[in-house]
């Protein structure tokens, strides 16, 4: 084993699967980058415990895309060992923390969708996927009312952080459409149930989005241009650099066990 | 006077003083400064480590020295709420940590250089910190003591974790076991120094020997975590940098070289490698979020604001 | 070849040349760091030109090691290949650029070193030395004399400007002593008079620099506690970062061609 | 309108414009927007590369790419001051680039995801530029004409070292063939609407050729960048992503398909890849240079006013 990128042999479930998990690893990696710096402790103490469900979710998503690839690759494999172009993560979870606001609506905007995602698909038809579903659906609950919370917190507090608030909001925006896209790959797995059509969750996931931003006397953008790209790894110029930090130590030492 | 002597006599005979009851006030004094220090050392302690969540070499080990860290906060946290029981904010001993005039662990100004440093943090300098706290559970202060416990079992969780790190390098290729050595001999001494100065030139310790809230010297805790280490680090095969380190058959314990107390009177002036580093992180964090916590406050308010007039 | 790190015969010589290698391409990484964000076009120009003569000496100095080394080692290998612990550059340029004044502090405290170093290291017996010492000499006199005249206007210029400079120069302070650290792999090479001898030149470094300071306005922090350890691998927490960045391609592709 | 005619008859017979001559306000206008639009470009064009900087694979990369990217920072500068003569200061063009008044090439709004494409950029992109470019050596206007042979003659300097990085990456492994033969796929249709709207739908066109400022047409560049191309993807063994590719032996050029002119739309309209990280990087490092601008006028004021005190 060198250090390498591996090859994956990407069926439509290893993808589907590789996709969720590196949704997951590439958000909870974000969120750890606060551990230490917050703005409180208690804050410190609560990105981690998203930072650490959402690990743990790209754990069981990876283990079951190695089981379902069936090719030699595992969890450490896939995250250590992919470049950027093999990361299929959306644009939304590698944007910078930035200030705190942005760190808050970055989760709120992912929560909100996860949340009802996860709920959705306890009802797959792939055992593994309902199971993991069960169990993150119970996590993304916390993660969504967390984050929430601050969202209101934030946009009804002061001017400043009214301000910072929007701003995120406004500049996060554009990568939300990303969370509704399906492609061909898809296809084959919601016709057969394994998975569930996202364009499902849209309606709910506007309600849940315009009900907080109003509570918190945030504008809300409306129809406006986005942007795509991460599925297929066209990423931005963010994930290169955050994955040369994560991947160095199994880059520099190949075929060492840790 | 009576107070005095009752209070004494309580001690003496062990039971738990707690938050309401009279205490004399070098004994609130001597506590909230301990208990505050260690709370900083705990917070503060959350840097070397979190130093290498972002590069941590596998998503198990990711997801655990997140959640030690984690652990670290929470244990702060604890801290500051069992010293806030004896009469000082949170936030004021927080200022005095980041204005300096409060102290915490020197460990905590040195730097993790590679991977195999969380490994010997979890080791050694946890393992250090458990010798030093296993007594405390005893302490007769009862919120502290009963912190403690909470403390010293996760900080095991911590200690084992660490050392599993270290036999993995150890046993691992060459490069990864002279990882472990060079952290093995980057943090020894440091962690020998963690039992504060030899017995005799302790300041504090007569009066908190008698008040039950310290029960071994200083010198009586080092020769315990040397007696504990030095098996382990054979396990691992690693060589502890200290020339002068044997076996004392008529003692029963392992006789050591001298300490560089220089280095530590250094390092507590503030000249350790990472002093200002680990300030000027804490309060970079503190400075950056100032307006979050003024959000947050400003929202409490108007909420309450509205309860009442909905009230009103 | 591997992504692994290289092993390293150091030789007196050898240490000699990559030690002086290594505080040149780190601190010339770390002025290309600041390219396109300098606080204006003419210092987004300046910064890459001291940054560009910097990885130019590194470049000379590595060749020149692995000429002596004679391992099959080379410039990129030294660079790329060598893990936090190998690297052997003083603390003081691996320290972060942080605001403009303190990478123009942290340069002048360098160059002030640099530029009577290489006036002096002219006149070593040993030819290729000496040679890489005329050509460094010439631009690290423009490095002095850029970086000098910003140290005036930022500490003579404005409250803030003057505050900042001041408190770069008390942060980096600790990190000047190590300058003119010697141990026992320099002594042969200065009996030898393949090197110089830094002690002789701290006189008139602490001229230098007291007297811009002096003329800056700004307090010289005088005697006190000095760090070291970069000599020999005892890095700050920054460096790693830096090398994960530096060097993710070639980990990351082993035995590529570039 | 005698001086009008004279500026017309200079222009037609391929004298110089020079900044103290007459000129029509509408030709200063064109000539102010087109120059400190190139400006802007080599600005915001500096981050795109300046991306990669800090990961180059090699040192000699590194300086190359470093020495490039501060080319274009020197080409920028002489731009701003071309455009300066005109009668607009640097600061109030800057102004308007930060304010997202004045535009910027959208080819610069793409990111840079792998170090193929720092080779794709110099090959594809200053290879277009070049083409746009040559034929400005001789534009009506001096410093603009002046300005552009300097940039040429580096220009192409970065084209010939972008294609070596191609050239060693499309012989290299077959991980670094396939990096070479994305970035040619993503850069490829963004580098053939750098010569703007096809023919006819051309805003600015018609008096920018009378005024002698633009002397050839979109398409002709088009084809011109098309044809120079085809040969040498050919040789680098990578393949350009149109299925309508084929040579023309009537015309004797490449025939290549429709252009997707709605993406084209988009990306100016402020909604490509990273407009919003180009104008935020920027306005990062000019919000965070104001006080290092403000010292160095405070200290050039308070020298002056030293000189005064000692001439008076």
């Amino acid at each position: 084993m060198a250090a390498a990128s591996i090859s994956v042999t990407e069926s439509s479930l290893v993808l589907y699967a590789l996709r969720r998990a590196d949704d997951a690893l590439i958000l909870g990696h974000r969120l750890s980058e606060w551990c230490g710096h917050a703005p409180m402790m208690e804050e410190d103490m609560a990105l981690a415990n998203m930072g650490l469900d959402l690990i743990g979710q790209a754990r069981e998503l990876y283990s079951y895309a190695a089981k379902v690839e069936d090719n030699g690759n595992d969890e450490d494999r896939y995250a250590y060992l992919r470049d950027v172009r093999q990361y299929r993560n959306l644009l939304l979870v590698e944007q910078p923390n930035g200030d705190f606001a942005r760190t808050i609506v970055r989760q709120f905007f992912y929560s909100a969708f996860a949340d009802a995602y996860w709920r959705a698909m306890m009802g797959s038809e792939d055992a593994t996927l309902a199971a993991i579903a069960a169990k993150s659906e119970k996590e993304s609950a916390y993660h969504i009312r967390h984050s929430s919370e601050w969202v209101i917190r934030l946009g009804d507090g002061t001017p400043e952080s009214h301000r910072r608030a929007q701003d995120a909001v406004d500049d996060l925006w554009a990568f939300t459409g990303e969370l509704f896209h399906t492609d061909d790959s898809d296809a084959g797995l919601i016709a057969d149930r394994l998975v569930i059509d996202p364009e499902s969750l849209r309606a709910g996931w506007t309600d849940t989005v315009t009900g907080i931003l109003r509570t918190a006397t945030l504008a809300c953008p409306g129809k406006s241009w986005m942007q795509k790209g991460g599925r297929s790894g066209n990423h931005s110029e963010h994930l290169g650099h955050l994955l040369s930090e994560l991947q160095s130590l199994q880059r520099s030492f190949p075929g060492a066990t840790w | 006077a009576d107070k005095s002597a009752r209070f004494e006599a309580r001690v003496a005979n062990e039971e738990r003083i707690e938050p309401n009851d009279w205490m004399p006030a070098a004994y609130r004094k001597t506590l909230t400064r301990q208990i505050s220090q260690h709370a900083h050392s705990e917070i503060v302690g959350m840097l070397p480590e979190g130093n290498w969540i972002t590069r941590a070499p596998t998503l198990r080990r990711k997801a655990a020295l997140l959640a030690k860290v984690q652990d670290e906060c929470g244990h702060g946290l604890y801290l500051y709420a069992a010293a806030e029981t004896l009469g000082t904010s949170r936030e004021e001993l927080v200022d005095q940590m980041l204005s300096g005039k409060a102290k915490y662990s020197s460990i905590f100004n040195y730097p993790t250089l590679t991977w195999a440093d969380i490994g010997a943090i979890g080791w050694l300098v946890d393992g250090a910190a458990i010798m030093n706290q296993i007594p405390l559970c005893r302490c007769s202060y009862g919120p502290y003591a009963r912190a403690m416990i909470r403390v010293c079992k996760e900080e095991s969780f911590h200690q084992r974790q660490g050392y599993e790190i270290m036999v993995t390098l150890s046993h691992g290729t060459p490069e990864q076991k002279a990882m472990a050595q060079s952290a093995l001999d980057r943090w020894w001494w440091q962690c020998l120094m963690m039992f504060g100065p030899p017995d005799g030139e302790s300041q504090h310790s007569d009066q908190s020997t008698r008040w039950k809230i310290k029960r071994f010297s200083n010198d009586e805790l080092r020769q315990k975590f040397v007696d504990a280490t030095v098996p382990q680090s054979d396990y691992l095969g690693l060589k502890i940098p200290d020339a002068d380190l044997k076996w004392n058959a008529t003692t029963g314990h392992w006789d050591y070289g001298a300490i560089d107390w220089q280095e530590f009177q250094d390092v507590l002036a503030g000249n350790g490698p990472c002093n200002r580093d680990r300030l000027a992180a804490r309060r970079k964090a503190h400075d950056d979020g100032a307006w979050v916590r003024e959000a947050a406050t400003a929202y409490a308010e108007k909420q309450r604001a509205r309860r009442a007039a909905v009230a009103a």
